[in-house]
């Protein structure tokens, strides 16, 4: 019996018919066959002859022309994907990177700017990590002082509003850096990476000037949202709309398909800062998400970690008997910074007892920070500050708008 | 027509709507819903995906001539899954078992891995923009001796409530797809074979009935013809016109190429701007359009013009493709003047295009772009009159002509459903599956069993209330009082307006029941069951409808009857039985059965005549 | 110099002036003086002087009747306050819980219902704990045998979520049993406990048949949301609608101030279950929230714990480099559930590599359960079933509306 | 009056809104709106909470005596902590500097430990039905020899909008609020002492300017009468009109006491259903009513209709009572017939009731909860009439005359505000606080040294825009130029309809030296001025009123003018001066300075006369 390879001609005896077909791959103990009809079934292995093994598929050279009059913006692709195509003779799908790629797939781009693209990672989101935030933070970093328009970031949708953050904290840009991704896949007639990626272009030449993330902002095709990098989380695990701002309402939105970009008076503006770099993060920092009975076991040990971020309940409370624990950590130096896990609304520890006891001991209230900005932010000022005085500050002040001194009306 | 001689061969592909208690792909259920009652609205573009080849699919391609927007109608019977918002969930079992099922009737051999497959539709009517199918078995016979090719399992598509707007409802409801051979070779053939196919599909008990539930797709050629895939044809009664009618569109449609061909034909592919040729026009329609283009189809004269179907010409065909852009239609001069354009205005028209009386003319007013998109689609269609038949897909008209749709897709654009894992399909699986006993076979079991005569036994096995028939003589009601309540009440209270979904199965046999009992008089049960419709209980509908009378009460009542008409009765005898029936069953308003009352009745005219 | 108490009546020299008033308190090396205006200031213990120590305030005896026409309903408290009073001499605020105060600081409630009060505990809801959950569970089945026709649980906000839960999956219940708290504390005239107190007694005398929180629909005083237990979080650390039903609709509302209850379709009536409690927990559970760049060593030890709630990304991802390390926990018998820290929305692990490697190893797929919920079942369900086959049933199958078939469109 | 005799004796209270960056309590901006802004609204009901003794607060109890209903309209610029949905934020910094700096003015001594109570407020003016407030300092001085009691720092209240809505932007602002003893003994010194206390205020520089930004309560009594609380005197030039009359008013109340208890007046407590005694009366408002009460006052024969202030009775006092149950009003016998009420119909009222020609009968006509409710306010205030004058806070009416508003607040209702942390006001803090230079000192510095007269120094000293002034001058601009700019010419082109308050500062200097630097004429500042205000620069409005025009160019201009009236102007000589200076400022519109041109002109005119 030959050995087959993707994409071998091959005829099947099946069912007393003979099929055409091809061979795609074994899975579960069968032979997926790719019938010439589309469908794929699963067969035995020795129903299907080897036919043939077509040349490779050369496909066409379709390069595209650039419009060198556009302003130019810079793609960096980090494994999200801002377009595909699929192999219907295989049905595999490949993830696109190059200019020519993305603008034969989305030729509403050309219209928008000139490209330059660069594939950093081509890593599921769930496997992000701080270093790889600072090697993004890095390229970022270099495109805006290469003279980018603005920067796009292709990112896995899972943790995209950690890198945002992330990127947002340790990098001052002048121009807009918009964090793009797609909820339902590239192969489809029906994916949101048109849209979303011809609205982060756009918001990626507006008069923006900060890290945003741009989604849709309704399950219909109306409008995406450009969302502040550090207030912005994903809450819903597969709709379009899933990034929501927390605490404010979005930096601004761009109309589909007009295309029309609307920022709030609130958006920082295009060039309101140098551009500059602080890369260093502090990894040992960890987040905590409080419940009842939690044991203070689970804590980590007094010098363990130099950083944690609770997220405690309501506004901001853990249970009377950690109290002892998380005093000795703070007097062992670790930084205890609190955050709810309510999300919605900001700490306050001075109400309840639990609260002032905490505050007693050293704990830093989070405001509205979101926790996981929170421990993105505590990561980046322990990583770049080491006066303990100076990091409270610095962790008690808002430094790219991951915390507000007023809670707006909105849940 | 000798169907023999002109080489025509058809084949039918079957969407069957399954009836299972939830939809193919999510846990909601397979309920059809009134637009009015949708709960949200949102909408969507759709896009073709690129192929590894650079190219989009032509049919996709066609589908995106201009930018549409769906709009789609949300339920609190629909969720995300239909929203195209969230995975599908695992391929719903219970029709699976039923697919299996059908293939195992109709003697097909299963997949043993089922793989779920996305098919691009890109028309608006799935959300996702494809269309979620698996092969669930091959090579089946049909009672012609003729092959079923394939059993598929697919999801509905949204049902299109206007325009550009879906309603959810009806997508994700399971739909088996059966596609046979081109093995029939007549129109009534082909009748038959969809009328068994669909039998065979009901027997089942397990697939939905009614408007829309089940659609035939007939594909057709005949010699020197092409294939030509006729979509949804909805009642069975119309299959075999539209074969008919389709055999005489591709004759005719390779008599004009034949001509062309002989006159050597020619189409001019540039588009001429005749717009200030018509500055000063009387035509409406021309004076509101900013681009008038003209399309020159030397030795065309008389053809474009010429019926190859009733009420259908080698123009409208043009006319359907050029709508594709989004114009109202065309004008050709084989049929002008007319519609405003007076003779001298065709006759500028021909000087300035430097045409003759052989040729024909087409006109296209729009837009510039739709204009200029139109007729380029016109020069597409009269250059392929100059083939023959194209190969395409049309859609059914109302009296069995057909329409041009869409190119015939070409290789199906599928590629695997990611998100569904593949089904095993063991043989245990495959063996425990029991056949249910067709239809055909019910009704004679009905007829010999039962008793009941073939015409009824053969109506009710065919029944939508099949179901409730079976039950009822499952609970011991007389077959022929179930069979007539079912087909002749039910109807006819219906008729009357009636709601009779609103009569439950426990409450239909209750009544039954009580009327084979004596409690109520079969009289009563049209009465009865319209209140029931209404909501009131039984035994109160009883109550009210045929307050029980007793034996000796409807004694006395006849007795009375009788009496004050004492000498009427013995003027007329035994023939005031008649007369005296009406007047008795008025007056015990159905609450005793004609029967006993005729009985009764019939003795105190004896007593009083004897007296 | 006298050693003062509350409420001591003293004279105190300031600023040239002789103010007379009562001693409150020290605080911060202060003696904190209520003035007879009703203003406190903090001044030197010194410019004091002790006048006299007034006798203890009585109050009147002002008992109020209740209606025995009307349905009787058992308040349960468990230290949230649904009535307080306070001390205007001193400033104190005391919460109350006889039913005589509670029905003279909310009359409205004495034309709903008669009452039963019991003061199971009087702790801050961050000190709740699985154990308490029990003792409560015991309580509440104990009072719907005792014929109430429905059982109120005044409870802190924080925590309400888990503990409502936790009663759910621990008692089944033909009656009401309603979960309420108050957001704005009691002792302030716009304190959304009294709107709150009168909604959940109404409900736990409407025809609902399970147990529900009910707490503020929106930030007017309009109506109360009816909260399934088992699908309600608290998604603000201050707003009075603090509350919200993920992923369904709340069960019902109670419109204020008419008092009308309106409950959905999908509400458990009244009487659909016989009373039982199955009270065991199993806490050896933990629920654990995952972020970029978390190390694998946070992860309990094989061993360590019987069950696993992971809060993954998107649709309940975590990295990679965890897979060997949950395949080992799973291996040695440790239960682990994905669900997401989106929360709204489902779990889906089929989508993509890392939820299959997830499957592979016998993560069980949490739908749309609430994380927090996913604990409380988890500890539910280990301690009731100890067939590990039967758990993974029980855990992925709906027990008390915890997870749902169908996604509903509202984010 | 002898004010002396009557023993007047009146304190003021004195609420002051400053003008930080942010309210007291969050960090919102305090920026008062439009209510058409508004981006929301919601609405509450408050509730008095149980005191300790079981008791609820009178004046809390009155505003609860019907079920309210509260609206409130939120902002861009307000946020959660406005709506009572988030804790307070810690004490603002820069207010409590500030009413610390005001309570050094004055003298104060600062408490050590700054506690922030919450004082119960129900009147929906607050949100959280508290008001924040805290005692920052105690006695200071006044010029009287007067004490100062109190200062405290306050959050002030939200701005009723209309009916039971109000506008949450104001809510937060911080307030200082100064008591006085009352040490005034006359209506003049009340006003002086006001007059006094806000000057003192606005030499910070930091209080917030305008109406209802300021405003005083008053506490008047006199021998034998009570303490009077009148809130709310926004206008200076009223408080001793409203003392005076509040002191007219408790003489008259005096009186009417001392006539009632000499006619053995009573009060008979149970209001009588006299609505059948109407059934068919002409009054449109007793045939309204559902029902009608009657309050028999014996012995109150005139003294109900006795006026007690300009305008106002015994009568209107009860009327005020008992408009608190929702009633529009009340009658009374001392002013029937009258309303469509007949002589027959009082008539007969007396006879139903009893009473003679030296009663008084109230009556109130609403729904029967609303007339039991309001006749029992009716014998409340006729019982205290009895005894005088009650204790009351009352509110201004336009005139100076005060009305009803609710009982005097027992001992107040505060306790503490647990979510704002006490704050120490340390020595060091204290003593490193600078006193500002107290206006009245600037007038008089500003006369001499910087040489304006006394009225304008005065004028500029106590004006809203002193900064501007004073900025203007240190940039090196001419003071009597800044000030009449300020003080008359921003105040004409305002009259003319221009917005000055979109000229920004560093404009208004800039064109001030601009003219200053001959660059534009003094005659142009208003039309610059006015061009600035719509939005245009400084120096495009410049060249547009005042075109630059040279020295050579003037000349010129005023030779040309001069030469084509020659004949006028040797004919009249000097006397041409004023006509053709009209003329020539014409032609230069304002783009030369009057007197260069007047100068030149003289010249050119002696040029001709001598030619």
């Amino acid at each position: 019996m030959e050995q087959l390879e993707t994409g071998d001609r091959v005829e099947c005896t099946y069912g007393g018919s003979r099929l055409n077909g091809t061979y795609i791959t074994d899975r579960d103990g069968k032979a997926v066959i790719k019938l010439d009809s589309g469908y794929n079934i699963g067969v035995g292995r020795t129903t299907c002859r080897f036919l043939e093994r077509p040349p490779p598929v050369k496909r066409p050279e379709l390069s595209t022309v650039q419009d060198e009059s556009l302003p130019s913006l810079s793609i960096i692709s980090t494994g999200g994907t801002i377009a595909s195509r699929i192999d219907y003779r295989t049905g595999a799908v490949t993830s696109q990177f190059d200019a020519d790629d993305i603008l034969r797939a989305i030729p509403g781009l050309s219209g928008i700017a000139r490209y330059q693209t660069r594939q950093l990672y081509t890593i599921l989101s769930e496997n992000m990590t701080p270093a790889i935030w600072q090697e993004l933070a890095t390229a970022v970093h270099k495109e805006i002082n290469n003279g980018a328009t603005g920067v796009i970031v292709t990112h896995g949708t899972d943790t995209m509003s950690f890198s945002s953050a992330a990127v947002s904290f340790m990098v001052d840009t002048p121009v807009p850096v918009i964090f793009v991704g797609s909820q339902r896949s590239a192969d489809r007639p029906s994916s949101d990476n048109t849209m979303n990626a011809l609205c982060s272009a756009t918001a990626a030449v507006s008069p923006l000037g900060e890290v945003a993330v741009v989604m849709h902002a309704t399950t219909s095709d109306d409008r995406c949202a450009i969302h502040r990098a550090t207030r912005v989380r994903k809450m819903h695990t597969s709709r379009r709309d899933a990034f929501q701002s927390i605490g404010i309402p979005p930096l601004g939105f761009v109309d589909y398909p007009s295309l029309n970009v609307d920022l709030s008076p609130e958006a920082v503006r295009r060039g309101s800062s140098e551009p500059a770099i602080r890369p260093s993060l502090d990894e040992s920092c960890r987040l905590l998400y409080f419940y009842p009975g939690m044991p203070p076991s689970t804590l980590p040990g007094p010098g363990d970690v130099h950083g944690l971020v609770l997220a405690g309940t309501g506004l901001g409370h853990v249970s009377t008997g950690w109290i002892p624990h998380l005093k000795l950590l703070a007097d062992e130096g670790t930084v205890i910074m609190m955050t709810s896990q309510c999300l919605n609304g900001r700490v306050c520890d001075r109400v309840y007892d639990t609260g002032r006891d905490l505050l007693k001991i050293g704990v830093i209230e989070g405001a509205d920070t979101l926790p996981e900005v929170a421990l993105v932010k505590m990561m980046w000022v322990l990583g770049n500050e080491k006066d303990p005085e100076k990091q409270r500050l610095l962790l008690s002040t808002s430094l790219k708008g991951e915390c507000m001194g007023r809670s707006l009306h909105g849940l | 027509m000798d169907y023999e001689k002109i080489g025509l061969l058809a084949g039918i592909e079957i969407h069957q709507q399954l009836d299972t208690k939830e939809k193919l792909f999510c846990r909601c259920p397979t309920l059809l819903r009134k637009t009015e009652e949708h709960s949200g609205e949102y909408h969507r573009y759709l896009r073709a995906t690129e192929s590894e080849m650079g190219e989009i699919d032509d049919a996709a391609r066609e589908e995106m001539k201009s930018e549409r927007k769906f709009t789609y109608y949300t339920y609190d019977s629909t969720c995300l899954v239909e929203n195209d918002e969230e995975p599908p969930a695992p391929l719903n079992q219970e029709a699976l078992v039923l697919s299996l099922t059908i293939a195992k009737m109709f003697g097909m051999t299963p997949i043993e891995q089922v793989n779920t497959m996305r098919k691009l539709v890109i028309d608006g009517s799935n959300t996702s923009g494809f269309q979620r199918t698996a092969l669930i078995a091959i090579n089946g016979t049909l009672p012609n001796g003729g092959k079923i090719e394939t059993l598929c399992l697919e999801e509905e598509a949204a049902q299109r409530v206007e325009g550009e707007t879906f309603s959810l409802d009806r997508l994700g409801i399971p739909l088996v797809e059966i596609t046979t051979s081109p093995c029939m070779h007549t129109p009534e053939e082909v009748r038959e074979m969809a009328g068994y196919l669909g039998m065979v599909l009901r027997s089942t008990g397990k697939v939905k009935r009614g408007l829309g539930t089940i659609r035939q797709d007939v594909n057709i050629s005949i010699k020197g013809g092409a294939r030509i895939e006729v979509k949804g044809v909805q009642e069975l009664d119309l299959v075999a016109d539209v074969v008919k009618r389709e055999a005489e569109r591709q004759q005719n449609l390779i008599m004009i190429r034949d001509k062309l061909v002989s006159r050597r034909a020619s189409v001019q592919p540039d588009p001429v701007d005749v717009t200030g040729l018509f500055a000063g026009t009387g035509s409406a329609i021309l004076k509101k359009a900013k681009k008038i283009l003209a399309v020159r189809l030397d030795g065309f004269s008389g053809l474009v013009g010429y019926e190859i179907q009733p009420g259908r010409r080698l123009g409208t065909e043009m006319s359907d493709y050029a709508k594709k852009c989004g114009v109202g239609g065309i004008f050709h001069t084989d049929e002008l003047p007319a519609y405003g354009i007076t003779t001298e205005e065709v006759n500028a028209l021909h000087r300035s295009l430097g045409t003759t009386e052989n040729d024909c003319i087409v006109l296209v007013a729009a837009t510039p772009k739709q204009a200029q998109c139109a007729a380029l689609q016109v020069v597409k269609r009269a250059r392929l009159a100059l083939d023959g038949v194209p190969e395409e897909t049309r859609k059914m008209l109302p009296e069995g002509n057909t329409a041009y749709m869409r190119p015939l897709p070409g290789a199906a654009r599928m590629y695997p459903e990611t998100d569904v894992l593949p089904v095993i399909v063991g043989e245990s699986v495959w063996d425990i599956i029991a056949l249910p006993e067709l239809l055909t076979a019910r009704a004679r079991r009905f007829s010999t069993e039962l008793g009941l005569d073939d015409g009824m036994a053969r109506q009710i096995a065919f029944s939508e209330r099949l179901p409730l028939f079976e039950r009822s003589v499952s609970e011991g009601i007389n077959p022929t009082l179930a069979a007539r309540t079912i087909l002749g009440t039910l109807k006819e209270i219906q008729r009357d307006g009636a709601d009779v979904s609103m009569i439950p199965d426990d409450r239909f046999i209750e009544v039954l029941h009580e009327v084979e009992s004596g409690k109520a008089a079969k009289e009563a049960i049209p009465e009865i069951l319209k209140m029931i419709a209404k909501g009131t209980g039984t035994q109160e509908a009883i109550k009210k409808c045929a307050p029980s009378v007793s034996r000796e009460q409807l004694h006395a009542i006849i007795t009375k009857i009788v009496d004050e008409r004492a000498a009427f009765v013995k003027q007329k005898g035994n023939a005031a039985l008649a007369p005296l029936m009406g007047v008795v069953m008025a007056e015990v308003r159905g609450s005793s059965d004609g029967k006993v009352v005729s009985e009764l009745l019939r003795k105190e005219i004896e007593r009083v005549c004897n007296s």
